[in-house]
């Protein structure tokens, strides 16, 4: 039976940590290897940044929410804000990272690169709108072998 | 997040400690920013105290960078925990930046 | 300047750890030792505990929220619920505990203790109702070497 | 909650492995009310592997206790970590159950 927990900070950006914080405690029942465990906060974290800088438009006073689900094979992450909603193609556009040039500084940008650091920590991710709550979700297999 | 600041035959060496993420990035950028600005745009990142960086942290290291360049100086990292590390080279940013494990090293590079 | 974060679990048993587990983590801001966390633990559980066996009479389908606020000088949590009031006496009535008598086990119960342990636990215990909202609000204060 | 059971002497060991809270309680009451309905009453409670135990956990420690009683037999416990004993001992609990380090000394309290 999945078992769920949901964190909400306010949109102000020294409040992330907290999730952090909160989301390594919750990822001991995962079993996942540390370097594993902070794959998944830096996902995490991309993704509340971008609810903070992008959906709130930088401003705080509202609400930023992750939702923490867990069964025994996977356990997903939710993170959800009441913002601007993203144009979803954002998700697909977020690709692979091109080769920076040494000597170009214009190809050394590293905005933009949020979603896709996001696609490459985790198995599964999508983005959802719904009566005003955008949901961006990803999930990941847990072995077999942990336990939950 | 805390920042330690010396030099050593004008190369600035400045050593951060905490977490690199976006409550931070705003003073990290102003306090780096003014060292380049004052220094000789040679400058070494030691983040061995660094436990965690996102990727607007990343930026701080980028916009640095480009203001060393500007003044035909370079950034380089010292010291990468795994973590950090990871992040650098999922963004394939190694290409830009020197990444030492000691210090020597990196002065002989930037001297 | 206060940060907070707001734990929600649905009003099932099993889903109390999810609420240790956050609450060690965010701990590790507090500095303080993992005795002390423990205890802290234990309070926040048997908060916990109450909130879904006597203010929901055990059901399950209702919201038992934490939060945890965290400034340089001093940590709260407050247990939140929907359900049933408590009589705020029970509060003032919980008391230490009385020495159990080896030869009549009468004396032995552990009943009605979860509120003298979580009094021993933190330095301030308060609770009121709001709105149909119950709040038992537990602090203590931190060290001012600890990090926050 | 992971429960082992085994027995030396018509002495019932059971060791318990997790933690001992409110939604573990049914299923391990029952199990150790089986245990010692079965047995002679006579029960060591091995929690060297119990992190972390609440007040409902407790409780279960206390009825078992009863029923052993009932049948003149007694509970003792073995191998607390610090977090449960300190529970116990703010509970005033050493008063009733005896506590112990090794299995041999327990089991010779019991013979
Ligand atoms: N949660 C969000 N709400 C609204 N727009 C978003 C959200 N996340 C991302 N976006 C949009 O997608 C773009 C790409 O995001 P991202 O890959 O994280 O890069 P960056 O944040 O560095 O711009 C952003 O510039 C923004 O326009
Ligand atoms: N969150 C709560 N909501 C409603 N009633 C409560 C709550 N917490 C405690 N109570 C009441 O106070 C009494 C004492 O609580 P407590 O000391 O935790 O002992 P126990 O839970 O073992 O009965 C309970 O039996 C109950 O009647």
């Amino acid at each position: 039976m999945t078992r769920t927990i949901s964190l909400s900070i306010d949109s102000r950006p020294e409040c992330i940590e907290l999730l952090s914080c909160a989301l390594y405690g919750l990822c001991q029942l995962t079993g996942l290897p540390a370097t594993e465990v902070a794959r998944i906060d830096l996902a995490m974290v991309e993704a509340a940044n971008n609810a903070v800088e992008h959906a709130y438009g930088g401003e705080s006073g509202h609400p930023v929410v992750v939702e923490f689900h867990l069964t025994p094979e996977r356990f997903c992450l939710v993170v959800l804000d009441r913002g601007a909603a993203m144009d979803s193609r954002q998700l697909d556009l977020a690709g692979t990272f091109g080769d920076p040039d040494f000597s170009d500084p214009d190809t050394w940008s590293i905005r933009g690169r949020g979603l896709a650091i996001i696609k490459s920590c985790m198995d599964v991710v999508e983005y959802h709108t719904r009566d005003g709550l955008n949901a961006l979700s990803m999930s990941r297999a847990l072995g077999s072998a942990h336990p939950a | 997040m805390v920042l330690t600041h010396r030099t050593v035959e004008n190369i600035d060496i400045v050593a951060l400690a905490g977490r690199l993420v976006m409550a931070d990035v705003p003073q990290v950028r102003q306090r780096l920013l003014a060292i380049v600005e004052q220094g000789s745009g040679k400058l070494i990142l030691d983040l061995a105290e660094v436990g965690f960086m996102d990727s607007s942290g990343l930026s701080v290291l980028v916009s640095v960078f480009k203001a060393a360049r500007a003044k035909s100086g370079e950034v380089v990292l010292l010291h990468l925990n795994p973590t950090v590390r990871s992040l650098i080279e999922l963004t394939r940013l190694q290409q830009v930046f020197s990444i030492f494990d000691d210090e020597a090293t990196a002065l002989a590079r930037l001297h």
